[in-house]
């Protein structure tokens, strides 16, 4: 029977802190809707044009900085031979 | 050729015949037998270079097949007397029992039967097969007798030389089960591979997501009423309790974790009970749903959720591992690692990379490792018991638990807020991602076929994740 | 609804207040509690069974809140007293000292706010994110107090058995860091990537990989004069000072690897700082190439590259590996890790799934690890210290130096060669790839729109990373 | 520019040649050498900050360059004194002798050579490239004197604490090989690529895959033969009969378990021999095929294979298993993680993504350990010496052996049986899956050119697999 | 010598070992085409139309029910917006 | 000041090794720029039109050989069907 006390002590301990914690989280996640927006121009959205690009699976693992530079060496060994 | 494969056939019979009959009279003589192996083992023949040591070796190969080891009546000797680590820890063994007092023999026959059960399950009915598959076929191997695949590596004690290598099983378990990295490696992928999009554009849903929690403390508190009312068979105490009870928390890595680290040895029985049902979960939940729910409510059209800027879907991830660290630092590895997947999903571009990597690669390798790990559990001593009625019984008393306490606290929610709450989406809450979401579209659809209740839904299920691993975090912190 | 959260809010602080309360008046009243305390430990409470000490270890929740840590005055026993590690070694504990005597959790979370300044530099600065981003998560998740995701296992010093499970980015960092695995695999990564096509069409332009160096041996002897200067808050011995001027050599994974071996507690400093002014290269190279190239020298158009066959490609490797092997054994780990990445990519169709792997998921997945790893390391007491400053302006000073020598060993080979040089390729000779190539690019481009420096500052570019691996072998033989 | 480099080799070769001449010197006068070292040791240079010791240090680097290693007599100390594991294990060590007496520098350079051409043959001949490029490799890695990337950690015998890590090939042995982890892990990969479908078609072609293992007993019996004949220089046992007997299983990961379990010391000549002569298959075979197999016989057409249902796919890897585990356990790691993967691929899209990992991703990352890890074991004195030609020699008597066997079964089961049999397709019984079959085919095309056998060689193709890993079991329990 | 007869032994049972297993496993996947097919409904064959699908590589790595959220949360999203 | 002494014949010492190290480096390239491309028909460079077959995606992972053997065993299975 003690140990069944001590499972309710658990229930009641851990649903109420579930609840605060969700609860916090459901508090802060409004307060910050109403203030994140504001510096959306920090990490603008992605427009869907752009994002078109790198589905292209053949993208998938490109570095696009190494493509580049793959580009050029590509454009001068043609160039070369 | 069909002459020459039955004459094969024929031979492996009467050899076999006349092994078995070689064992009985074996046994009729036990003291001589032991008498030859004593002096078998001061002398070991391939040393000896004797061609007649050789051809008793091969004689003494029918013991160690399977259908020698099916009749066996005791455990591996390591299992029963404990071995040494290689670090030189000694490991206590434990006298194996089996429901019934079944030899382990038989025992490990009857596993196999559930495992290929389980694989059925998996494969035919698509029970998350992506896990139940490697678990089932983890159990399978882990029960072949004198297979030794999740057997450790035999050391000597004097010297600590590893005379024999572990079973591979031993050594995935080791290196990411006992350690807790695979779920913590699974949960990155998870969060790799998760929007919380709809949880950020309507937060109070997250409330959901607690109140499903329920179905937890439930089955806890069923399992410590389990353990009064069959003293005499099941016994759980308070850790075993938390393990079981974080099978309603629906989610695969956070239960594994829990266990590992309170109640190793129920490890299989909880894994299966929670793949199950989360497998299950379009069958529990409706009638449920259906009952708690009136037609009424059932009807409620929600409002459309708004858009949410990248910005806020980089944010949330930091923001909850903050208040996670700030108020419950013992859910902080579970919690931390959804986020940093859910984060590098999030960034973009830039590091996509890391999160296509986690989503996949990470993900689908440590699946294959922790799902023959979770299998090679499956022993029989740890399941072939009342105890494991049990865990089956409490898992379905969780899981219903906590789609009731998600579709009461819809119903509460609704008539508290302004913005009105369809109460089907509440079952959502226990996550099983995204199983449990479709099921809350699918009924809604039943008395509303216009009113897609999808989106709506994921905001508890992804809530569920989070809450389930504070709950963990909580259990572990009061009871480890 | 809102009425419900409020309400929930306010319960929380109610809580939250009310155990602030209680535990200031435990301290009130400290020798009672410990009296409590001894007697709980006598008494586990589960195995009692009473519900008040349940309710007990509840309210003693509040203590293990981030909240309550981050008040902490003391750091975590293991790191003050030491530990003993599951094989039995006994790892000695240090008193944490943070600048200007800040108590610890303060310390902790300093550094939370500096991991988010890093994460903030790595998603919206783009500071090589791939790297910056886990290791600035990996600090978060260590700083929060109590989550214990870098602490050792708990081991019972008799039985050697591990009684609590260590947290995972311990086990990722003795895995993969203190083995020197992870710097090792990610270089494999990189040889596949690298293309030595440019060198191999102008191997003197591996001279400027040299001169770049120098950067390196600035820090070095600068880090030896700091500790002169502040004799007081300042204390670099010979191992610090070579691990600090490695920064210089602009290659993470050989920071790491030299690091880990020579200085390990400056590991997150030095990681910190080298990935970032690697970040910074288009902003702290310019000025300095500006100031010692003048505008007639940069115009400089060099003779196109001549075309390598596929047999020189496939030689070059080898070639490094054994020349390595023969002058400088010390460095065959890295050199040859990254040569073996060279040659499964120069082969090609054969090994390609090889290749392919290294470069992508390999690389991808260790990436995650190393990074968690390397930010495991930004514990307070290790980066909250003046010494810390100093590793960042001798970074800085270490990568002036380096973009310096290049530029000027540039000039000297242009005077005595026959081929003209552009002296803007030197400052690639850093590393750095391909940042520093691309800035050698954009500088010249200035001076002339037409001359495409790009694949000339290739050259010294890959160059750097075989000579700072030369140099890391030469002072870990040194100074180990 | 050209004066430039000119100069630098040129004071290269001064102070080499410096070098040199101290060292003679040095020689000389030994005794006063020995005891400067002893004082060296007392007063470690770095501590007292004198910068004549930091000269003395950078003049000692000459004692430590690959070509000083290359006239050293003797091994490294802890291959002939032993050394302590992490775990605090004692490894004995072993006195090593080279082939004529050579001294061990010079035995490293004659491996390097030998590496370097086994690179050629993989990358020129497309010899195996997957596993002998990073066995190669490795083998070049291991053979760089000094290097120590094979090295153990150096760990304090008191407090066994790790004083400075491992080479990184020690951890990946360690890691995968001695623990059995890669080969199992390969395997799973090998199953979810392989298609039994053929086999499952026409099972009796089964008994094809059992004939061909006769050449693992022919070699078996010439190991222990040429011991007999050459009792000096040649010393097989058992154990290393077993081991270089399985090559003529013709699976490297077969192979590489069975070895790694009975003669560790002879991996590396194992593996080199498997791979080899796997590759050599096309040039081994058909000679003896047409030998054994009259012309009249090789132009039999067989009847088209069967529709094999998905239902029979599925069952099939856990048939195998579950027999497998009746009468062989010891069987069970090698047969349960080829039928895992095998499982996988065939219960189709559910669980595609495990069958994909286990096919690509994880089958290339350890390959490339398990390559660079077997040829860690290329290390001189277990390679340079008499018995490696025994086993080169047996290991194509085993190849030999094994496609007589499968061709000869294949002729009597032609008499036997009413469908036709090809005996062509008993050689591809071997495995060396999928190149022994191809070799089949291309036989039966020169008897006659519209005889497609690549479908029906397929069959005692995978069964081979399946026969030598039963081999690779039965030895295992008799020889252990 | 003794050694040698040892290895004889190792090959008359290994090679009896091999084949006695090897006949019954012929002997049981011979029973099996007689049974196993009887239960082909249980896990019907795909059909080749079907098959094609998957091996776009584009839908390599996805799930196919994440992808079906995706596309509902996109159709959702783009009406927001 | 003595550490700072060390730390120039650090200087000094890493210097003149990583100068030497590439010199030789630079001087070994040289001459095997004239000697090794006498061997260049031991390993052809791949045509460009070779080249572009492996890029494409869908083959990526394909063993080419295996592939060979599953388009067989299509085929025959259609055949059979
Ligand atoms: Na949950
Ligand atoms: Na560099
Ligand atoms: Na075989």
């Amino acid at each position: 029977m003690a140990i069944l006390m001590q499972g309710l002590v658990l229930l009641v301990a851990g649903m109420g802190i579930v609840y605060l914690f969700l609860s916090l989280l459901v508090w802060v996640m409004t307060r910050s809707a109403a203030i994140i927006p504001r510096f959306n121009h920090i990490l603008p959205d992605e427009e869907p044009k752009k994002r078109s690009r790198p589905a292209n699976p053949a993208a998938r693992h490109a570095h696009h900085d190494d493509t580049a530079i793959a580009v050029a060496l590509a454009a001068i060994a043609a160039r070369a031979a | 050729m069909k002459k020459m494969i039955l004459s094969c056939v024929a031979a492996l019979t009467l050899a076999l015949s006349h092994a078995l009959a070689d064992t009985a009279s074996a046994a009729a003589t036990e003291p001589q037998a032991v008498v030859k192996a004593a002096a078998h083992a001061a002398a070991p023949a391939a040393e000896t270079g004797d061609w007649r040591s050789m051809v008793a070796r091969v004689k003494k190969l029918k013991d160690d097949t399977g259908i020698m080891g099916f009749m066996a009546k005791e455990p591996p000797a390591y299992l029963a007397k404990g071995y040494m680590t290689p670090t030189g820890a000694m490991m206590p063994g434990k006298p194996a029992k089996i429901i019934g007092g079944l030899p382990y023999g038989v025992g490990q026959g009857l596993m196999i039967v559930i495992c290929l059960v389980l694989l059925y399950l998996a494969i035919v009915k698509g029970f998350e097969p992506l896990l139940l598959l490697p678990i089932g076929f983890g159990g399978l191997l882990v029960n072949m007798p004198f297979a030794g695949v999740a057997a450790p590596p035999l050391v000597d004690p004097l010297t600590r030389l590893v005379l024999e290598p572990g079973g591979f099983l031993y050594y995935f378990f080791e290196f990411g089960v006992s350690t807790g990295l695979f779920p913590i490696m699974i949960f990155m992928g998870v969060g790799a591979m998760t929007d919380f999009g709809p949880l950020i554009a309507n937060p109070r849903t997250a409330l959901l997501g607690a109140a499903a929690q329920f179905g937890i403390f439930m089955a806890l508190l069923g399992a410590l009423g389990l353990t009064m009312l069959f003293p005499d068979s099941i016994n759980f105490g308070l850790k075993e309790a938390c393990s079981i009870g974080i099978i309603g928390g629906a989610d695969g890595p956070t239960a594994i974790w829990l266990t590992t680290k309170l109640a190793p040895h129920l490890l299989g029985a909880i894994a299966v009970a929670a793949y199950s049902y989360m497998a299950l979960v379009p069958i529990i939940q409706p009638p449920i749903m259906r009952w708690l729910v009136p037609e009424r409510e059932r009807k409620i059209v929600m409002k459309q959720l708004r858009h949410v800027s990248k910005m806020e879907k980089v944010c949330f991830p930091l923001i909850v591992l903050l208040l996670c660290g700030l108020l419950l630092p013992s859910a902080v590895p579970l919690i931390g690692s959804v986020m940093l997947g859910n984060l590098c999903r999030e960034v973009g571009p830039n590091v996509s990379r890391l999160a296509d990597t986690m989503a996949n690669e990470m993900i689908n390798l440590v699946t294959i490792m922790l799902g023959l790990s979770v299998g090679s559990k499956l022993a029989c001593e740890k399941f072939l018991n009342p105890e494991t009625l049990g865990i089956l019984l409490l898992g379905l008393i969780a899981f219903s638990g906590g789609t009731a306490g998600g579709c009461l606290m819809g119903r509460l929610m609704n008539k508290v807020c302004k913005d009105p709450i369809n109460p089907l989406i509440g079952s959502a809450g226990v996550s099983a991602v995204p199983m449990a979401a479709r099921v809350s579209n699918k009924v809604g659809l039943e008395s509303d076929p216009t009113n897609y209740l999808l989106m709506h839904a994921m905001g508890p299920n992804v809530s569920g994740v989070i809450g389930s691993a504070v709950v963990a975090g909580v259990l572990y912190t009061l009871c480890k």
